[in-house]
């Protein structure tokens, strides 16, 4: 019962994620929920009888895919609707 | 022992769906890592709790990969903001 | 009931609460330090907690569980460390509510900061 | 406690669907080229998702054989989603280190990442 609550919540975390990621307008916040994506989605993986595939899930998307989604955002905008042409200077807000 | 076994899993849903609370409330990057870590952490924990339920031996190297790699995402994203990266 | 399930019984319990504890904190403290604080060292006691408590029930997987508790307490407190660093840079300072003497000094300084910051 | 298995098979399902229809979404509405590159990367998720929830059998366990399990192979789940899926999830990463590479191009030579803003394809 408590593993069938567990997955029925892992399943509504992964899908808010998800919406949360497709709505942000930070780029860095949404780039943050498609690690929490990552993560949840090993954890079903897990669950499923899969621990090969969530082994190179936890591998890949939690550390590499954030990764290059971090080194892109540093190389170009943080924000999503920013036509600003000297935008890379002003960047980082304190 | 299956008592003990559905309190402790009940305190690690309530332990994620609280971090996923501050996730989406928190006012700053930094407050939201703190969620991603918090998050990464209580899943390593869970995930050796399940290798238990589970009952297989194979199932733990998961957790140790998840112990050794998930904390990088969390340094990227520190050291993009403290803007060294 | 031998006793190593109770000892390992025990040590579940109490993981699970302190990472419960530790995921309460993070909503409920005020600012970004305090929470790094609940959210990282509470969480740490408590899966290392657990973990040794799993190897407890099972003898034949203490060697793994020393293994995983002993990678956390590598990298959580690095991780911890980077992001205190970062918000520190990035000119965030702690709220400060305390009627203590000693601390008036670290006010002054943050609010001269934070004033150097906005001129 | 059948219908209660039978419910969350449909809710992996429905999820996994989802999963893909709001990924979907957010490539072909959201104007940042960043935007459309996550959305991709969900619908990767999705697909995974779904592919392994096809495989799975109630009540099984990962097919790997261990000590102890040497003759368990009639209630192991299916392993051929699972191998496909471990391949797709590599190739999925090496898809949006390629796209992202685009992307640094694409905002060096135009500087903005608006896809109404990036008119002229000639390079």
């Amino acid at each position: 019962m408590i593993y069938l609550i567990l997955f029925a919540v892992l399943l509504l975390l992964m899908l808010a994620a998800a919406v949360y990621a497709t709505f942000q307008r930070d780029l860095l916040y949404a780039v943050i929920a498609t690690g929490v994506i990552s993560l949840v989605l090993s954890v079903i993986f897990y669950m499923l009888q899969a621990p090969d595939v969530a082994l190179t899930e936890a591998a890949i998307g939690v550390a590499l895919t954030t990764i290059i989604f971090i080194i892109t955002i540093r190389n170009t905008v943080r924000h999503e609707d920013e036509h600003d042409k000297h935008s890379r200077e002003k960047k980082i807000q304190p | 022992m299956t008592y003990i076994l559905y309190i402790a899993m009940s305190f690690l849903i309530l332990g994620l769906i609280i971090s996923a609370i501050r996730f989406v409330k928190g006012p700053t990057a930094g407050d939201r890592t703190v969620a991603l870590d918090t998050l990464t952490t209580i899943g390593v924990a869970g995930l050796v709790l399940l290798a238990y339920v589970f009952g297989r031996f194979i199932y733990v190297d998961v957790a140790l990969v998840y112990a050794v790699l998930g904390f990088i995402g969390v340094i990227v994203i520190a050291r993009y903001l403290e803007g060294a990266l | 009931m031998e006793i190593l399930e109770i000892i390992g019984g025990i040590l579940i319990l109490i993981g699970s609460a302190f990472l419960f504890l530790g995921a309460l904190g993070i909503l409920r403290m005020p600012d970004v330090y305090n929470r790094l604080q609940a959210g990282t060292k509470a969480t740490t006691l408590g899966a290392m907690s657990l973990i040794i408590g799993v190897g407890f029930l099972e003898p034949s997987w203490m060697m793994k569980s020393i293994i995983i508790v002993v990678f956390i307490a590598f990298s959580n407190p690095i991780s911890s460390h980077a992001l205190a660093r970062a918000m520190y840079k990035r000119k965030r300072y702690p709220i400060i509510k305390s009627e203590d003497k000693d601390m008036d000094a670290y006010i002054e300084v943050f609010q001269q900061e934070e004033e150097e910051v906005k001129s | 406690m059948d219908s209660l298995y039978k419910m969350i098979e449909y809710g992996i399902y429905s999820a996994a669907i989802l999963l893909i229809l709001v990924g979907l979404y957010g490539a072909l509405t959201k104007k940042s080229l960043i935007k459309i590159v996550i959305g991709l990367s969900i619908v990767d998720a999705g697909i995974h998702l779904l592919l392994v929830s096809i495989g799975y059998l109630k009540g099984g366990t990962a097919p790997i054989f261990s000590p102890g399990y040497e003759d368990k192979a009639d209630i192991m789940v299916d392993p051929i989603p699972q191998a496909l899926v471990l391949t797709a999830i590599v190739i999925g990463f090496a898809v949006t280190a390629v796209a992202l590479s685009l992307v640094i191009r694409l905002y060096r030579h135009h500087d903005t990442l608006q896809i109404d803003d990036i008119k002229n394809l000639k390079w």
